[in-house]
């Protein structure tokens, strides 16, 4: 691994950012990123975080149009209440703060401490929780669908709506909104390896693929034979597209997120999104907007997972409203 | 458990420092666990929390063992992070609010005050007995303080160990749904060893 | 591998590209990626190409700014003469074109023959040969350096002049400028798995790297033990600098790119950035402007490189000069 | 070698079906060679190359024997890419260039025009015999030709199996310097491989 050491690996990535990012405000010590242009500037702020290891998320996408701060945790660790509150008095611009909460046990009992101590110190927080993740049914018997590519959506099109000049309440409901109407579903070709650890995650003979997995290098529901890129796209995209035909009908407009899991190649990542392309054009699906990239990321795994947000005509506007981040720039 | 012993600060001090070393010793299985069923981060969070406990209770010791369960509480809260961060910190801030401000305290009280202190974790996580969490290790654990500190820590270790064949339906381990089964959680396991030490703290070492 | 076939891995990528950029105009028969608004645009056209693999490079590269067409060949081949014409001809806006060549026996023959064959069919070329890699002594006894992270700091300047509709040997003549003030150093955490092969390029024992690799995957030139992140930018930065400092004074400004091998994780090579530009601010060296990612990869390795690059104030301001392309945005 | 022997077009033909044969056979080994001192796509190169030799050949079937070899290098050039493309396309057509349009040329013409190809290949790619490239199998088997068919695939393949001490000084070997040392150089193997075939085309094979 490229580290000094397991124990410094978040603090040495954020003096990292400093130095490659003069434009952000990045706080090594007390782990928050932040836009310089947040406070009294009259609009929500949008705070996000949870553990690290799945860069550029989040704290790449702190900046116009997106993010105001970001509090990236230890690796696969969600950021504790404190670093949350000082995102939070970060990102304050006098119109109240929204927190992205990717839908983890850990980052969910952690932001709702945060909102309570961010409360008593006088800035009002909502709170979107994003679980877009179908390998996880949403039930008594789990921790309920899990946050993974819709957080690019939610953060992307609510920074777009913040960067408006739209109240908080209007802001979160969008953010909700864009997570109602999200679904991924991920698949492994490899384990990651943590600092801590050391070693991968878990094994996974050559050969073989986890299907339906998280961002925590965490194994899926169902290990397979390998299959070709045709053939994963398929059976990932079958889960995303049943749930997503409760939520709208079938030939409305998606954004579409083809993410690599950090480890596969760019060269891989486009041929799958030529699947996925193919079979969505198949079954009549129209595809307003694609992205492809390593954008929700578990450290070095290989593998790839896809999202779909139905998106009518707002969101693709507020999608296509120009964002300037470290690692999503477009517009303006 | 003899019923007229009184637990002073001291103590309490003495159980973070069993819990404290212990966690050192076996934060590299309890990563290790947490990764087949989880995200391999479960023995440096706690590492990372009971140092950070060891040098508060150094820095701005608390005079009573309530105050030093709830500085515990409130340093794991602000360093774990995780799940178990805000799960063990508000165990043992609620135990010690519980104890109030007195100076010492029977066992009797600590047990209570435990009790209260795992129905909270039982309240804020959502989870119930047989969902794989350290609830399974901190019921029987904390139940069997009314007989020996020792007892309890046999129990919690019972109570771990039982674990194995269950399905996780809380925390990640419950994203694997059936495949979560065969494996130990890692949050009863740390559970089991806080416990230990409270009995290492009590002279009941095994 | 998330493919479909060794054979098809190529044209499934141009596919996906396809799809995913409606703006680039993708021949996935022909193996061209081009502008759209290249013919009579008035303009020089630079064109650029070698084997696939080294993904965004060089296709993510086309656009407002940066490369006119694109050539990708198989995976770490270089692409074949007919190929670079076609490119050429997408490219030519009636100013002649511009050859931006990596230094591989490979490379630099295809695109002679293609230059040749250009002439014949009118296009006035020119070429600049990329060839900043230290690892490799420029001598008899080798092919010489190779060309690795200077390549994009060549076609983002060249490309930033072109666009500004500077004459094809000023195009050329900054070309070559910035090449010879380029300098690179690669290191390798573990091998990488073409296609064709199916298994890792070399062994690499956990617990050992290679300094001093290239971008196809070859082994370095030397073996060592593990090392911290900022060793390991020691040993990287050493020879680049002691290169650089035939070239200009130790204190002159530097571009600086810090490119990810492929499969090293955002959070690792930001990390990495930090104990270079450490190390660089104790040397004196002045930090112009700095880019962190994976932007000139070799598959699935786990590794980085380093490329500084001295810079006068004309090349800082091409530097800065609007992109729009795939991999790089900024600007406008 | 019988000096009256004459080889037709057909001759050619069935050389450039034995190379497409053994390049089919021998690609994964061919990679495999060009792994620890390149990229590991030589033999994936040649594949394509022969392969699209065998369509062009069939689809455009050429009169002669230097406009078969002709094609034979356009294709290569056109299809191969990398170093072994302009190398190994040279060579074909500069040999081809050389038989000019006779329908049949003499074993002597053969050698001769094959000759001047690899010297086009010494020229284009500026490597001297012993620099660890395919020039140090073409080389001596080329001059073997005079002999026989047989003695030249021999001497070929002989040529390949010395570039194993040798230290590369040309194309990507020579970048890994003393670490090139020990390895079988992937174009030299091919090439011994392309001389083979042209002895199983005369009857001569193995
Ligand atoms: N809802 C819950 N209620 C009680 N305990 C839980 C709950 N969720 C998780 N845990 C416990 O937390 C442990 C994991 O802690 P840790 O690895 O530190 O956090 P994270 O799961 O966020 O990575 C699990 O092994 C389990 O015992
Ligand atoms: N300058 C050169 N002269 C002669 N042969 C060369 C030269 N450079 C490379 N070669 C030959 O080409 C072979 C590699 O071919 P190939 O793998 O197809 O191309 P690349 O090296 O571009 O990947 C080497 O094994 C060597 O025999
Ligand atoms: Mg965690
Ligand atoms: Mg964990
Ligand atoms: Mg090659
Ligand atoms: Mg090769």
């Amino acid at each position: 691994m490229l580290i000094n050491s397991p124990e410094t690996v978040v603090a040495d990535a954020l003096r990292g950012m400093a130095a490659a990012h003069p434009d952000l405000d990045v706080d090594v010590e007390r782990r928050v990123v932040a836009r310089r242009d947040a406070r009294d500037s009259g609009r929500v702020g949008l705070v996000s975080g949870g553990g690290s290891g799945h860069e550029p998320l989040h704290a790449g996408f702190v900046g116009h149009g997106m993010l105001t701060a970001a509090c990236p945790g230890e690796v696969f660790t969600s950021p504790v209440p404190d670093q949350m509150v000082r995102a939070a008095a970060a990102a304050h611009g006098g119109q109240g703060v929204l927190f992205v909460v990717k839908n983890y046990t850990g980052d969910v009992m952690n932001f709702e401490m945060a909102a309570e101590l961010a409360g008593e110190d006088g800035i009002q927080v909502e709170q979107v929780l994003v679980n877009d993740d179908v390998a996880v049914t949403d039930s008594l018997y789990t921790a309920g669908r899990r946050g993974t590519g819709a957080t690019l959506f939610v953060e992307k099109i609510a920074g777009a709506a913040a960067e408006e000049g739209r109240p908080l309440d209007q802001v979160a409901a969008l953010a909700r909104k864009v997570n109602e109407c999200s679904r991924s579903f991920g698949v492994a070709l490899s384990a990651c390896t943590t600092p801590a650890k050391g070693s991968p995650t878990f094994e996974l003979p050559d050969g073989e693929l986890e299907l339906g997995i998280g961002i925590h290098g965490e194994p899926g529901r169902e290990r397979r034979a390998m299959m070709t890129a045709k053939e994963i796209a398929e059976v990932s995209l079958g889960p995303v597209l049943e749930e997503l035909a409760d939520i709208g009908p079938v030939d409305a407009p998606v954004l579409l997120l083809v993410n690599g899991m950090g480890a596969t190649p760019l060269l891989e990542l486009y041929g799958f999104h030529g699947e996925v392309a193919r079979l969505l054009a198949d079954r009549g699906v129209t595809v307003a907007r694609a992205l492809v990239g390593n954008y929700v990321t578990s450290l070095d795994m290989a593998g790839c997972s896809i999202t779909l947000c139905r998106a009518d005509e707002e969101l693709v506007r507020l999608w296509d409203a120009p964002v300037q981040t470290a690692a999503l720039r477009w517009g303006r | 458990m003899g019923a007229l012993t009184v637990r002073d600060t001291q103590f309490f001090r003495r159980w973070m420092a069993a819990a404290a070393d212990v966690v050192r010793r076996e934060a590299a299985r309890l990563t290790e666990l947490d990764s087949p069923i989880g995200d391999a981060d479960h023995g440096s969070n706690l590492l990372r929390g009971f140092t950070a406990v060891e040098s508060a209770l150094a820095s701005e010791p608390p005079a009573t063992p309530g105050a030093l369960l709830q500085l515990t509480g409130r340093t794991l809260i602000s360093t774990v992070g995780g799940a178990s961060g805000p799960l063990y910190g508000t165990l043992f801030r609620r135990a010690g609010k519980e104890l109030g401000e007195a100076a010492e305290v029977s066992d009797e009280q600590l047990r209570a005050a435990l009790q209260v202190g795992v129905d909270a974790v039982a309240q804020l996580g959502g989870a119930a007995p047989g969902d794989k969490t350290m609830l399974d290790a901190l019921l029987p654990g904390v139940a069997a303080l009314a007989t020996s500190y020792r007892a309890a820590a046999d129990a919690a270790e019972q109570g771990a160990l039982a674990t194995v064949p269950m399905q996780a339906r809380k925390g990640r381990a419950s994203y694997l749904g059936e495949r979560s089964i065969g494996h130990q959680d890692p949050g009863a396991t740390s559970s089991a060893l806080l416990l230990g030490a409270l009995a290492d703290a009590a002279g009941e070492g095994s």
